[in-house]
């Protein structure tokens, strides 16, 4: 069919025209089948010529238009908002760029600009010939939100989701809420305990109507997409259905381990790991005893489980666990008299603020000793003593040794291991094993899965305050998704065509963001695009065996018809 | 293997040490001291070995010596760690370890006991003084007889072991060979640095610091030459008279710059003064003028009539003889050419 | 233009950008003000960003051309707030400054034929001052809006750009407009501000033109960078000797900033990655006190920089001085032996720390919006709400509050629109 | 269409990242030949090896994918993706008597203006070089 | 097609031309001219630049790299030690 396409060439006050020859190009395209109007333009984004174009669409009552001018770039959206203001489908608009990858690439010879710029405005038009009205895809979606997980950032997701209008399933594996968090004293940066925090959490949460919490409760099972997802959660006995939006994953971390014989430990009585270390010194007590012994000499030993070398799984920094232990060592040494601290590290990584707390520490005349990797300190016994041996790099090398009371081993965090939730809701994992998001500064809290958020601890080691932020952050992206009550796609989806599609897999295979579905079409089974999953990327297209995909806007036809336009 | 000793730390705070833990071992003060060197480069490591408490190697080591306290160190810390400062409070403690009377420690620790010790030896002038009934001529003999007496006393018996004893601890202990002729090689280097103490020409913008102390040295010893060999107050030659009083001048008139500028606390060195340095600038500051005093007083004639002003003189001498020289800040500068001389030994093991 | 909005957001970098969108995403209606004439803030600067190395353009374009386009989103560039104050129904006065640009904004097409007939010079500012710009200027290639402005303060006024400019869009009758905004919330997203070293004089920068900054060598990475190639100010040679000088006024009581700036040994680890990828033959010698590598990807990524090559000298420099050639002389104490070193480089990049920039509190005029020791925004409840700010109704995102590498910042960001938009909720 | 004539390439790029690199290289006035056509896509490994195949029946010379590398908004995958639809049209090519040197394909990033220029500036070299020689054994 | 009045006559009446602004401008044009004189002949490092016109070779840099940027020279080549890069006048 014929259609009616008005052509406008820019001159752009010059920068154009000095180049391209604005009176061939029209010349050259004049005839071109469906160009019904062809006009030039000094300006085609000046308010006037956009004027002018809304009326030619109007009277003329155009099916698309082309506009040669400058990148795409810089004005799809406000010939698209042209189109619309006229009745026209936006996607009835092609942009031909004719002065960044024309006049201006090729000033030096003006006679092959204006060729090039001929054949660009003939694709230009040949796209515009097969370009197809699209329609934004609306879905309606649910203003709720599962987190998982109510440690401190999971009950701060909550919160800030609540606040924010969105109803709240918060949903914690274990009987008590606050995590790690609950179980620690003193916290660093600011004045307040692990406890209250997680209890002034607590009580905002019970404060809040559209917080429902589940103690003792796991996901059992999930169905749909972003906006939609029906699942099912068990919380004791009871297994609920309940219809969310998003979900919001907060799961933390677990602490690392020691190996048994790392630093002696498990062998040694006086060799403990740094949670539980933070735990003796928050029971109240005159004096520090640790299994009826007087401690006056604790040996910190750091980097326990972390930045460890080839044959260790965790290559990664735990971000906490220096500023965690110098802080503990403050604490230690603020209540308890004549204590020593000594810090056997590998750099003390106190970055931003924290370095307050290391240079306190210092001036509290707690001793640093460096080591490296290759060299770790040596812990051994000398009938009841227990002594520390290090080859000091601050001390150019030297070796040292010192009697030590307690060893405590500051120990890192490692993913927590949750096979159900994981298969549940298959968040991918980095090569650190925690949970990766899809882009670490444009998408921090978004993950491939759509709608699936992660926050806290779960995505890489963090202290309270980047969980804080990074649970807010993930909160306010799922309320700005869902708050609307719909959802708009761009239409420039995949489409399959399902007479042709003959139902091999490797359309699923190749979709990152599980967009691809089965469904029947003529009593066979075919595949379908799930429209709220697809990004519009095309992976799936090349790799049809029968050709059955086309990317809406990109088709076989728009894209081949601009190939003979361009080689006319 | 050395052992980690954090007491050590509260013991070295007791001679002035403070905020050396703060270090966080960057290196900028070796970096930008101007008499650090590849072969000798401190002041950082003097700090490590404080905070680890290794008094093996401090005693060993003859790096605090080295330092004339140009104060970039401090001013330029970025812990403000003030390694200057225990570089300084180092040298106090080594001059109680090499004593082997145990007197200089206690006093550099103990300001009552100072005072204590300087109230004694002031009521056993005045108190000779009362058994001679105020003679001034027989004090003035007594005073001039104490004065040699005193120097070759001091010398051998508290210095003098005290060097040895510092040999021990630098060369002998850590089983450094050095050959004999050797000592006898770098006794050069050991006049040069006493009477010049050229070293210190070495930290930046030092010159003007370093030409005080040169003719204060000077000032100092030949002032020492003229009252004791020369017996200037007795000597009615008008060349040593005129010699004393120019010595006394030079050396009450640079101490009074050096007190000023402790009070001032202008320069990074004079910010953190410690008892034993007041008192050693100040006595100096009294030694120069009360001899020119006195030796006014002679030349106006009028001490006789005013014999308390000698009184005063020798009262200040004697504290100066035997508190001050053997057990007080005065031995710096007999340890510092020493340690040059030992750090020259050093090279030629 | 409307004079009524929900935030108003002070500053456009990437915090305000990210805080502007979450909360117009949400369908709040969003007044974003930026002090320069482009949005972006200093990473659309940036050559490549650390840990994965991708181009920070390619980043930070996307955000603001989405900024820049947002319904909800009203953007103010070359404006400054003048004063903020709270009325008794909790919300706020504002009265903003909008300094002229001289150039009609939605006329100009970002031609640059202006330039080409502008016969004033002066150091770029966007270059950081390696080479020279016009008076009238498209700050820089990748700038938002792409449009010129006029430095009317190095202008010689003869007009040539009025009389060249294909679109008319020159005016230099424009004058500095005052405008009147009432908003329920405001974000203070106002970033940080870099270090001036010639507060170290021992490091000789502005004395020595081979000592350079971190920044300017960022420019000098990036594609759109002022030399075209890797070359040193004082006489253009391609260097083969680099050193960087960490902890730069970081770390250092002697110029009041005892906290460590949190992102200079990672931006320096990748600067010298990048430079070992453009200058194969180069050394590449990293003096540092201790290596901050804490984040995702960042210590395997301090790992890799070594494995290609980098030289990484425990020991912070102590001075710099230059030889006749314009190479410079490093003194430093190497930590491993504990002697006193000189090394021989011929370019010197200065690991500049970041610093608050507490300009904005002057502007609130009758509660005080308090700053902490460090002079970041203060936040009272740190560990509870961390986008909270003394002032109810005022809150805070990214590098205002404490030095934080970019995915920090945009989470910062991201709490602050979840706050905000809770507040407004509540309001409303 | 003319032996003698300069070689034609038909560019692919990607809207986000290469086609604004290609877009830089106008800004920056840096040249290159004007038988370069560009047509951007979401995506570089959407590209279908028949729109190439496409391009070479109707007269291009060679066919230039720009991709996105590791930039790619739409995940990791999409260079490996798009070096398999090289490989599979290279087949493609192989029966039809095209030489694989006819298509290229080089990560570009957003502002990867110069990195675009010199690409092309070899790949025409190399175009001229096999026409050359096509038509010496002719 | 200049319809618009020329608005730098309203503004000319408010501003003066500082001293400064003139004489970097002189500055500029007579390095500009001097750079690119001694440039017509051959392509040249910066340091034979700076030789040849006597002008401070950190200030060549400077200038050089302006033009530059300004388009009026390109990069030739670089010399045979690789270390400096040969600069001509972009035709």
């Amino acid at each position: 069919m014929k259609k009616k396409i008005g052509v406008y060439v820019c001159h752009c006050g010059g920068n154009i025209s000095d180049y391209v020859d604005i009176e061939k190009v029209k010349d050259a395209v004049k005839d071109e089948a469906n160009v019904y109007l062809l006009k030039n333009t000094l300006f085609a984004c000046s308010d006037s010529s956009q004027k002018g174009m809304v009326d030619d669409i109007k009277t003329s009552e155009l099916d698309a238009i082309v506009v040669a001018s400058c990148s795409p770039k810089l004005h799809v959206p406000t010939f698209r908002g042209v189109a619309a203001r006229a009745g026209l489908n936006p996607y009835n608009y092609v942009q031909v760029n004719i002065r960044e990858q024309s006049s201006w690439a090729h000033s030096d010879q003006p006679t092959g600009a204006t060729e090039k710029a001929i054949l660009l405005v003939k694709a230009g038009i040949a796209r515009a010939a097969e370009s197809q009205a699209l329609t934004p895809i609306k879905i309606p979606t649910t203003n709720a939100t599962a987190v998982i997980g109510a440690g401190i950032g999971g009950m701060r997701s909550a919160i800030a989701l609540a606040d924010m209008g969105t109803e709240v399933y918060l949903i914690e594996k274990e009987m008590s809420v606050g995590g790690h968090v609950a179980n620690w004293g003193n916290l660093f940066t600011a004045n307040i305990n692990g406890n209250e925090l997680a209890a002034s959490l607590h009580n905002e949460i019970k404060k809040r109507p559209n917080i429902k919490l589940f103690t003792n409760a796991e996901l059992t099972e999930k169905k749909g997409s972003i906006g939609n997802f029906d699942i099912k959660v068990k919380s004791g006995n009871e297994t609920l259905p309940l219809h969310i939006g998003a979900f919001v994953v907060n799961t933390g971390f677990a602490p690392y381990e020691p190996v048994s014989g790392e630093y002696h430990f498990g062998e040694y009585d006086n060799v403990i790991t740094l949670p539980e270390f933070k735990k003796l010194i928050d029971t109240p007590a005159s004096e520090l005893v640790y299994k009826g012994k007087t401690i006056k000499k604790i040996a910190y030993i750091y980097c326990v489980g972390s930045r460890q070398d080839e044959e260790g799984d965790n290559k990664y920094c735990s971000r906490y666990c220096c500023t965690a232990a110098i802080h503990s060592s403050i604490q230690v040494k603020s209540k308890f008299k004549n204590i020593t601290n000594l810090h056997f590290n590998r750099g003390i990584r106190t970055y931003g603020k924290q370095e307050l707390h290391y240079e306190e520490s210092s001036k509290n005349g707690d001793i640093y000793l460096q080591f490296s990797l290759d060299s770790i300190p040596q812990i051994e016994k000398k009938g009841n003593k227990t002594i520390v041996k290090v080859k000091d790099i601050l001390t150019a090398g030297k070796e040292l040794e010192t009697e030590a009371d307690l060893i405590v081993l500051v120990t890192g965090m490692v993913p927590r291991k949750n096979e159900n939730l994981t298969n549940q809701l298959k968040i991918p994992v980095g090569r650190d094993n925690f949970f990766n998001e899809i882009h670490m500064k444009l998408r921090p809290v978004e993950t491939v899965i759509d709608g699936v958020f992660i926050a806290g601890t779960c995505q890489s080691p963090k202290n309270i305050l980047e969980t804080l932020n990074s649970s807010m952050a993930a909160a306010a992206k799922a309320n700005s998704i869902l708050t609307k009550g719909e959802m708009s796609l761009e239409p420039t989806l995949a489409m399959v065509n399902p007479a042709a599609c003959n139902l091999c897999d490797n359309c699923f295979e190749a979709c990152q963001f599980d967009a691809i579905v089965q469904t029947e079409y003529e009593g066979r089974k075919v595949a379908k695009i799930n429209v709220s999953n697809c990004k519009g990327c095309g992976m799936c297209t090349p790799v049809c065996p029968t050709d059955a995909i086309d990317l809406a806007d990109f088709t076989n036809a728009q894209i081949e018809s601009m190939i003979d336009a361009l080689t006319e | 293997m050395a052992t980690i000793n954090p007491e050590f730390g509260k013991e070295l705070k007791k001679y002035g040490a403070f905020d050396y833990n703060a270090c966080y071992n960057c290196g900028t003060c070796t970096a930008i001291c101007s008499l650090s060197t590849e072969t000798d480069s401190f002041p950082r490591e003097m700090v490590r070995l404080s905070t680890i408490g290794n008094e093996d190697d401090i005693k060993a080591s003859l790096k605090p010596w080295l330092c004339y306290y140009c104060g970039e160190c401090s001013s330029n810390c970025p812990r403000q760690a003030s390694p200057g400062e225990l570089m300084m409070s180092l040298r106090r403690w080594l001059t109680s370890v090499y004593d082997w009377t145990g007197l200089s420690g206690l006093l550099y620790k103990s300001l009552p006991l100072s005072i204590l010790a300087f109230l004694l030896t002031a009521a056993a002038v005045i108190g000779f003084s009362i058994r001679e009934n105020f003679d001034l001529e027989r004090i003035m003999h007594v005073g001039h007889y104490f004065e040699m007496i005193a120097i070759g006393s001091v010398f051998t018996v508290i210095l003098l072991p005290n060097i040895i004893r510092m040999w021990w601890f630098v060369i002998g202990k850590p089983k450094i060979k050095v050959p004999a002729k050797s000592y006898f090689k770098a006794l050069g280097e050991l006049f040069v640095h006493m009477f010049t103490q050229k070293r210190a020409l070495g930290c930046d913008n030092n010159q003007f610091r370093w030409f005080e102390h040169f003719i204060l040295v000077i000032g100092y010893l030949t002032l020492l030459f003229t009252t004791v060999f020369l017996d200037w107050f007795s000597s009615s030659n008008l060349f040593i008279i005129i010699l004393g009083y120019i010595e006394s001048i030079i050396v009450f008139g640079v101490t009074i710059d050096f007190v000023s500028s402790r009070i001032k606390k202008s320069k990074e060195v004079s910010k953190h003064s410690q008892p034993s340095d007041w008192f050693f600038v100040i006595w100096l500051l009294l030694m120069g003028l009360t001899a020119f005093i006195v030796r006014l007083f002679i030349d106006l004639n009028i001490l006789e009539q005013n014999s308390w002003m000698y009184l005063f003189h020798l009262i200040i001498l004697a504290q100066w003889a035997v508190i001050i020289v053997p057990f007080g800040k005065w031995t710096h500068f007999l340890y510092r050419s020493f340690a040059m001389y030992m750090a020259k030994l050093k090279i030629q093991s | 233009m409307n004079t009524q909005y929900d935030v108003l957001v002070v500053g456009a970098g990437i915090a305000g950008e990210e805080s502007a969108l979450k909360l117009a995403d949400m369908g709040f209606r969003v007044l974003l003000i930026e002090k320069e004439p482009s949005i972006g803030g200093k990473m659309i600067l940036l050559s490549k960003v650390f840990p994965t190395l991708d181009c920070a353009a390619c980043i930070t374009t996307p955000k603001v051309s989405e900024t820049a386009r947002h319904p909800n989103i009203t953007l103010l560039t070359l404006t400054e707030a003048d004063s903020i104050i709270k009325e008794n129904n909790g919300s706020f006065s504002v009265t903003l400054k909008k300094h002229p640009r001289y150039v009609i904004e939605k006329d100009c097409t970002g031609c640059q034929e202006c330039e080409t007939v502008c016969p004033s010079i002066v150091d770029d500012q966007f270059q950081f001052n390696l080479v020279a710009r016009k008076a009238v200027y498209i700050p820089f290639n990748i700038a938002n809006p792409r449009v010129a402005l006029i430095d009317i303060e190095n202008c010689m006024l003869c007009g040539s750009c009025e009389q060249k400019c294909p679109s008319n869009a020159i005016d230099f009758s424009q004058k500095e407009e005052i405008i009147q905004v009432k908003v329920n919330a405001v974000i203070v997203a106002t970033g940080f501000n870099l270090f001036d070293p010639t507060l170290i004089p021992r490091y000789g920068f502005g004395k020595y033109k081979n000592v350079i900054t971190s920044m300017q060598m960022e420019r000098e990475l990036a594609p759109t960078r002022p030399f075209n190639n890797i070359l040193r100010p004082s006489d253009g040679k391609t260097p083969d000797k680099i050193a960087y000088i960490f902890c730069t006024g970081s770390r250092d009581q002697t110029c009041g900033n005892a906290i460590c700036s949190q992102v200079c040994c990672m931006y320096s680890t990748k600067q010298a990655q990048l430079l070992m990828g453009a200058l194969p033959m180069a050394d590449i010698t990293m003096y540092y006190i201790n290596i901050r590598a804490f984040g995702k990807g960042f210590n395997e990524f301090y790992m890799q920089a070594k494995d290609m090559g980098a030289k990484y000298v425990k020991g912070k420099v102590a001075s710099v001085s230059e030889k006749e050639n314009g190479n410079l002389i490093l003194r430093y104490e190497d930590i491993a032996t504990g002697k006193v070193t000189e090394s021989e480089h011929d370019l010197v990049v200065l690991s500049v720390g970041l610093l608050a920039n507490p300009a904005i509190t002057s502007v609130f005029k009758d509660e005080t919006l308090e700053i902490d020791a460090s002079k970041y925004i203060k936040q009272p409840e740190l560990l509870q709400s961390p986008a909270l700010t003394s002032i109810k109704g005022v809150f805070v995102a990214g590098t205002a509050t404490a030095p934080m590498d970019i995915p920090d910042t945009i989470m910062s960001a991201g709490a602050a629109a979840a706050e905000t938009s809770g507040y407004l909720k509540q309001l409303s | 269409m003319a032996t003698n004539a300069q070689p034609r390439i038909l560019v692919f790029s990607t809207e986000k990242i290469s086609d604004p690199a290609i877009d830089l290289a106008g800004l920056l006035k840096k040249h290159y030949p004007f038988t370069v056509y560009t047509i951007s896509v979401p995506c570089s490994s959407c590209i279908k090896p028949r729109w190439i195949m496409r391009a070479y029946e109707k007269g291009f010379d060679g066919v230039f994918i720009a991709a996105d590398g590791t930039d790619c908004s739409y995940g990791e995958s999409c260079g490996e993706k798009t070096s398999h639809i090289v490989t599979s049209t290279h087949q493609l090519m192989r029966d039809k008597g095209l030489k694989p040197s006819q298509l290229k394909m080089a990560a570009l990033c957003s502002v990867c203006a110069e990195p675009f220029v010199k690409h092309i500036t070899s790949f025409m070299k190399e175009l001229e070089k096999l026409k050359y020689e096509a038509l010496s054994t002719k | 097609m200049n319809t618009k009045t020329r608005t730098i006559n309203i503004i000319k009446e408010t501003r003066k031309v500082s001293a400064h602004v003139t004489e970097e401008r002189k500055k500029y044009v007579k390095i500009r001219k001097t750079i690119l004189e001694t440039l017509k002949t051959e392509g040249k490092t910066i340091p034979q630049i700076a030789a040849d016109t006597n002008l401070p070779v950190a200030e060549t840099t400077y200038y050089l790299m302006t033009l530059q940027k300004f388009g009026e020279v390109t990069v030739e080549g670089i010399d045979d030690m690789d270390e400096y890069y040969i600069y001509k006048l972009k035709k």
